[in-house]
């Protein structure tokens, strides 16, 4: 059904006031603000924060409670995925070429989400960029045929999707029991408390979204052979 | 303030904007579920744009970490809603081709 | 030091038991008539030590503030005492009556529950010590009279249900908006002798005026005034306690009770007057006193005769607040206790006629003296009081409203008051003739033997026969302390003053 | 040192985890989690009771660099309804999904609604407050889809796709924010807002966008087929609690963030959309064949009434209209947040029995269940605004404001509303009574009906009863 005509001409007209007047108003934002927002606050701290790149700190340590939410988000888009059903049907296997290549392409992406997740402490990377390569491999993977993905059964799979929430979580629970407040890390080991979350959550992030491709429940594996 | 680095937050911020009615425009006048998951996803990027050029300080310092963590975990969240709904379209997809 | 507990104690002694009750399975008949006894029997324990404290001055008062300005109170004054011991004698025999009248009938426990809790909002009504309170009790009773209405589950009673519902919810609305309006000009709207508004400025008057016709519309459906009477015939067909109820001691009053308070403890019968607005509620009250009446002689249903009687007959009460001056306001007072007594004996004989001969219509109660003696004895009571015989207590209410007209020079309601009577006498004479006087028919429509040596079941029996000699004695020892006259005449004198 | 704001949003989402590790003991851990957090949610409030506002900076850090989570009056109000609410959903699920497949998939996207909810209430941070309006956002639509038919699916991508536009439509105002005022701290953006263009442009972009997500008239219309569609204890959430925190964010922003440029015509635009929606939602509830469909319209209306007190709280004279205007909000929302929940619960109860919804064929159903129905009426009532429930004294309020202020009106608003209210509750109530043989027990399944009862009973007894101690955390 298309929309009727007055409308596809009024919305056009509108949008086009609505930038206008959004475009002044972010003019007049930038030009009437002359402090350094919080970039001068945040650089400062980031040596006290256990991680060297700043977009690091901000998003383990800073605002580190914005991730752990961000990947209760990411587990939520599953579980409803999971929901629905199960998951689609595996790809035909593929031809010979393929076949090889997939063998080259998916260890060199994880080796990638390797160094990413890696570099991240000091150069940009981290675990987003880092799940996000092990994901790519997952769906090569699954391109190419893989009933799952490269994915572990279904136990594994839950355990691996909630790890990095679970971890991050526990953590800040923990420094809270010993005494230190909800997700605040003592200075001296703050680093690697960061890199334990980090890994995780990567291992996390890129189940997830291998997860979320297959689009549906895994199977057990009585279905499976069926 | 630097006229430089006005104009360069400006000018991406406005093609942000520019992107977020784009894409706003796109879900209101279009139907299909598809081209309003992408919409939506347009929309995403031109906010995320409008941070990324808030960020901007000039070319000799380092950007405004900030902005850039919001948009990363921007951007994860709205990759898993975008999830969540291409799981839903399909499985009304598969609905319907049962029916 | 007033004792904040005893009012919230007569509303719960109800309440609680109600609330149990809900919660009984059906077949628990004995624990579900001991709660409601003990309820009934302890709430009389306990009115009967507020009679006593509030006789040698005692305050009570149980408040709840909510937020500034609105603010929950219960207290005990005279009028609201009046009122609590009518509704709580009533409820007992009431209850008793009920028992005998829905043995073996279904969804009791439903039934008692909202019964006990209708008795509590209107207890709750009586001891309301502002309109906000009023207000809440007023519309809980309409919520738990709903059920009690709609009870029987049939079309008709849906029905009905849905129309009390609709005239009653809307009158409430109303009355909200009414109380809103005027608790914005003037702040808490506490009751008080001799009224709130006199010391306002002159400025809001009009307002006031305003404000009197929404209270008064949102009273008057459940006091059945004219025009908003519409419901109250349709709410026969309740069961018959239910209709006891709420003709004499819940709803109908609740509204009349109402009125009262909104001329004397709100405006200030002073004040009303002199806004002219007792005239108006008198034209009201006289137009609905001439309409039920004339609507009455055209009934055969025996209830529908008594429900539009009873649209006649309350608005005594109204009419006695439009005209001013202590002898009218007696009359107008009493007759909310008398009324009660002589409708509530009225209601539980045609409920016995329904149930042990299954007689409904006026033309079917032919000779019913012979087979029912003693019920019809007390509907006899009950008829002639209502006409205005000596010694019932009818008498004595019209005396007084007749002795008020003339003493305010409301001569017009005089006039009305002899016009009624004779109208009265010609809907209640003819149905005593059929009842003594004509030969009963060889069988009755349908006839229900109860295993007793009595007429009838004997929960039916003594109820109608206890509250017809009440109305016998509130007028044969009118002049006795503690009677409802003597108690009315404290009310008045606190109300005009030395 | 324990920071109980941090533990109330810790426990659901440590309840939401556990269940996805191991969704054999799904409804015993979800029994234990939903008493934790109940219990830790209460202790907040209980704390603020005591002592006022809690604020803690999280990590450590000082805000605005550092994200602060605060619990002041209002948030410890709804915070603590929000719970118990959740906790009756909680143990009528146990129950309702009890041999449902959909159990495993329920409990974990519960909590992390849950989580979500908690999050939300105790948020002050402008960015968190977007990520937890997704959390809930994706949550609840998942939720919503579990009853795996094709209208439910295809209402929950429609309410995905909407929040998701007005959480992005949010977004963007708060980027104008950060940019105009270097901060993401409400608190701290409210110091310093000044009148302007861009503060302007942010205030449109996010309250339309929560407007969105709050189903205010015009912008309601995915709501009625979502909330209908769901499984009920998620449509009693949905319809009690999610759409409750997006209005809530709404005033918030309005009181808090954007009181200095919130002017008259703005609030009175609100409460213009605010009217309608009283009107047209119980219209459409009145004409509703299905009993989730009027509850869901129901809604709507009630959202009405929330954005009506908006332009009187402009127009209010003094602090202390103000101040009682604020309480009969809260008391409003708070017994619509409970009298809801306790209605789809009573809903989903009849359903189950009759095997649909349609409220001309209810019949016999409603008189075999007294309890739920009995909570269908207490509900009912407390949805019209009968006294003693909080609604009633809200719209005594309401009116009282609206007749002070000159704004007259809306009066005629409120009492249409109360009627039309009326008359779709007891469309429905009439229907309970018909000749049909008397149940033997008046609860059969005790932890369903009772638990659709209490929270019937704390909406038409607990919330405008205990007026004052609200007031007193509110700070009134």
């Amino acid at each position: 059904m298309r929309p009727p005509s007055l409308l596809c001409l009024l919305v056009p007209l509108l949008l086009l006031a609505l930038g206008l007047s959004l475009g002044w108003a972010l003019g007049d934002g930038l030009k009437g603000y002359s402090g350094e927002r919080l970039a001068e606050v945040a650089l400062e701290l980031v040596p006290e924060s256990g991680a060297t790149h700043p977009v690091t700190s901000v998003l383990l340590n800073f605002r580190g409670y914005d991730t752990l939410l961000e990947l209760a988000v990411l587990l939520t888009a599953l579980l409803g995925i999971w929901s629905l059903g199960p998951a689609a049907p595996p790809y035909p296997p593929p031809g010979l070429v393929l076949a090889s290549l997939v063998g080259w392409v998916v260890p060199l992406l994880i080796i990638t989400g390797g160094y990413l997740l890696w570099v991240g402490a000091y150069a940009p990377g981290g675990a987003f960029q880092a799940g996000a390569m092990l994901g790519a491999a997952g769906v090569t993977l699954t391109l190419a045929g893989h009933p799952t993905g490269g994915l572990p059964a279904e136990p594994w799979q839950r355990l691996l999707a909630a790890l990095g929430t679970l971890v991050f979580l526990l953590m800040g629970l923990g420094l809270m029991a010993l005494g230190s407040g909800f997700l605040i890390y003592p200075k001296g080991i703050a680093k690697w408390l960061i890199l334990i979350i980090e890994a995780t959550a990567t291992l996390s992030i890129g189940v997830t979204l291998i997860a979320a491709f297959l689009g549906g429940r895994p199977m057990s594996l009585r279905n499976r052979s069926r | 303030m630097n006229p430089e680095i006005l104009i360069t937050q400006m000018l991406y911020g406005c093609i942000g904007l520019a992107l977020f009615l784009l894409g706003i425009g796109s879900f209101i006048l279009h139907e299909g579920l598809w081209r309003r998951l992408i919409a939506l996803n347009v929309v995403g990027s031109g906010v995320f744009h409008v941070l990324v050029a808030v960020a901007y300080r000039g070319l000799e310092q380092t950007p405004d970490p900030i902005p850039h963590a919001l948009v990363l975990t921007g951007i994860v969240v709205a990759v898993s809603a975008t999830a969540l709904a291409l799981a839903f379209g399909r499985h009304l997809e598969d609905q319907n081709d049962h029916a | 030091m007033a004792d904040p507990y005893l009012p919230l104690a007569i509303v719960l002694s109800s309440a609680l038991p109600g609330a149990l009750i809900f919660f009984l399975d059906e077949e628990f008949h004995r624990l579900r008539t001991a709660l409601n006894l003990f309820g009934a029997i302890f709430k009389l324990i306990l009115v009967g030590w507020m009679i006593w404290g509030v006789f040698h001055g005692h305050v009570y008062l149980s408040h709840l503030e909510l937020l500034p300005g609105l603010e929950l109170i219960l207290s005990a004054d005279a009028l609201s005492v009046l009122f609590v011991t009518l509704s709580t004698v009533l409820w007992l025999v009431t209850t008793i009556y009920a028992i005998g009248y829905l043995e073996h009938s279904p969804n009791r426990s439903r039934f008692f529950g909202f019964f006990s809790l209708c008795v509590s909002a209107t207890v709750g009504i009586a001891l309301s010590g502002n309109l906000l309170t009023f207000i809440v009790f007023y519309e809980i009773l309409t919520l738990a009279t709903y059920p009690l209405v709609a009870h029987r589950g049939t079309p008709e009673a849906d029905r009905g249900a849905r129309i009390y519902l609709a005239y009653t919810m809307t009158g409430g609305v109303v009355l909200l908006t009414g109380a809103v309006w005027l608790q914005t000009l003037i702040g808490p709207l506490n009751f008080t002798q001799g009224g709130l508004l006199s010391t306002a400025p002159e400025s809001l008057h009009p307002q006031f005026i305003w404000i009197f016709f929404l209270l008064l519309a949102g009273l008057g459906v459940k006091a059945a005034l004219v025009p908003l009477h519409g419901w109250l015939p349709q709410a026969m067909v309740a069961p018959a306690p239910v209709s006891a109820l709420l003709h004499a001691v819940a709803v109908v009053k609740a509204g009349a009770f109402g009125i009262v308070r909104l001329v004397y403890d709100l405006y200030g019968v002073e004040f009303a007057y002199g806004l002219g607005l007792l005239d108006v509620l008198g034209a009201f009250a006289a137009a609905t006193i001439l309409y039920g009446s004339l609507k009455a002689l055209s009934q055969d249903s025996l209830k529908k005769r008594l429900a539009y009687s009873t649209v006649s007959q309350v608005s005594y009460i109204a009419l006695g607040a439009s005209i001013l001056g202590p002898i009218a306001t007696i009359g107008g007072l009493v007759h909310l206790v008398h009324q009660g007594l002589m409708k509530i004996t009225l209601f539980f004989c045609a409920g016995n006629y329904a149930e042990t001969l299954g007689i409904h219509q006026v033309s079917e109660m032919n000779g019913v003296g012979r087979r029912l003696p003693w019920t019809t004895l007390a509907l006899t009571v009950g008829a002639l009081g209502m006409i205005g015989v000596p010694p019932v207590a009818g008498f004595v209410t019209k005396w007084y409203l007749g002795l008020g007209a003339a003493d305010a020079g409301a001569y017009w309601a005089i006039l009305l008051l002899i016009a009624s009577s004779l109208l009265n006498a010609a809907y209640f004479l003819p149905i005593l003739y059929r009842a003594w006087f004509r030969p009963p028919p060889p069988s009755w429509p349908e006839e229900h033997r109860f295993p007793t040596r009595l007429e009838t079941d004997p929960a039916l029996l003594w109820p109608p026969l206890i509250t017809a000699v009440l109305s016998l004695g509130a007028g044969l020892f009118a002049a006795a302390p503690f009677s409802p006259l003597e108690w009315v005449r404290l009310i008045a004198a606190r109300e005009y003053g030395p | 040192m324990l920071d109980p704001l941090a533990l109330a949003v810790a426990w659901p989402l440590l309840g939401a985890l556990s269940i996805t590790l191991l969704p054999r003991w799904a409804a015993h851990l979800g029994i234990l989690a939903a008493v934790g957090a109940t219990l830790s949610a209460l202790g907040v409030a209980f704390a603020v009771m005591d002592s006022g506002s809690l604020t803690s900076e999280l990590g450590g850090w000082k805000i605005p660099l550092g994200i602060g989570l605060r619990a002041d009056g209002l948030a410890a109000a709804f915070l603590a309804m929000v719970n118990l609410v959740a906790l009756g959903v909680s143990i009528h699920a146990s129950v309702y999904f009890a041999d449902s497949k959909a159990r495993h998939h329920f409990w974990p996207l519960w909590f992390l609604l849950w989580t979500a909810l908690n999050a939300l209430w105790l948020a002050r941070d402008l960015f968190n407050l977007y990520v937890t309006l997704e959390l809930m956002g994706l949550s609840a639509a998942a939720l919503g889809a579990l009853s795996g038919t094709r209208e439910s699916i295809s209402a929950n991508l429609r309410y995905l796709l909407l929040g998701l536009a007005g959480s992005m439509t949010y977004l963007l105002g708060v980027a104008l924010l950060y940019v105009a005022y270097g901060s993401l701290d409400l608190v701290q953006v409210a110091r310093s807002l000044a009148p302007g263009p861009s503060s302007a442009a942010a205030c449109a972009l996010m309250i339309g966008g929560l407007s969105l997500k709050a189903a205010l008239f015009p912008l309601h219309f995915w709501l009625p087929p979502a909330h209908a569609s769901a499984p009920a204890p998620v449509s009693a959430a949905l319809s009690a609690l999610v759409v409750k925190a997006a209005i809530y964010l709404v005033l918030r922003l309005w009181l808090d963030l954007f009181a200095g440029i919130a002017n008259a015509s703005a609030a009175m635009l609100l409460g213009l959309l605010g009217g309608s929606a009283v009107l047209w939602g119980s219209w459409q509830a009145l004409r509703a064949e299905r009993l989730k469909l009027l509850a869901a319209y129901s809604t709507v209306a009630q959202i009405g009434y929330l954005a009506m007190f908006l332009p009187l709280i402009a127009a209010a004279a003094d602090e202390r209209g103000r101040a009682s205007l604020l309480v009969a909000w809260v008391l409003l929302a708070l017994t619509h947040g409970l009298a809801k929940a306790s209605f789809f619960l009573a809903t989903g109860l009849v359903q189950k029995t009759t095997g649909h919804d349609r409220i001309a064929e209810l019949g016999g159903a409603a008189q075999s269940l007294p309890a739920a129905t009995f909570a269908l009426g207490l509900a009912g009532a407390a949805l019209i605004g009968l006294p003693p429930s909080g609604t009633f004294f809200a719209k005594w309020i309401l009116i009282q404001a609206a007749i002070a202020s000159g704004q007259w009106w809306w009066v005629p608003v409120i009492m249409l509303g109360t009627l039309l209210a009326l008359g779709y509750v007891f469309r429905l109530l009439a229907r309970a009574f018909t000749r049909e043989p008397t149940p033997p027990h008046f609860v059969t399944s005790a932890r369903a009906e009772l638990s659709a009862l209490l929270l019937a009973v704390l909406a038409m007894l607990g919330v405008g009863l205990a007026a004052r101690p609200i007031a007193n955390l509110l700070g009134v």
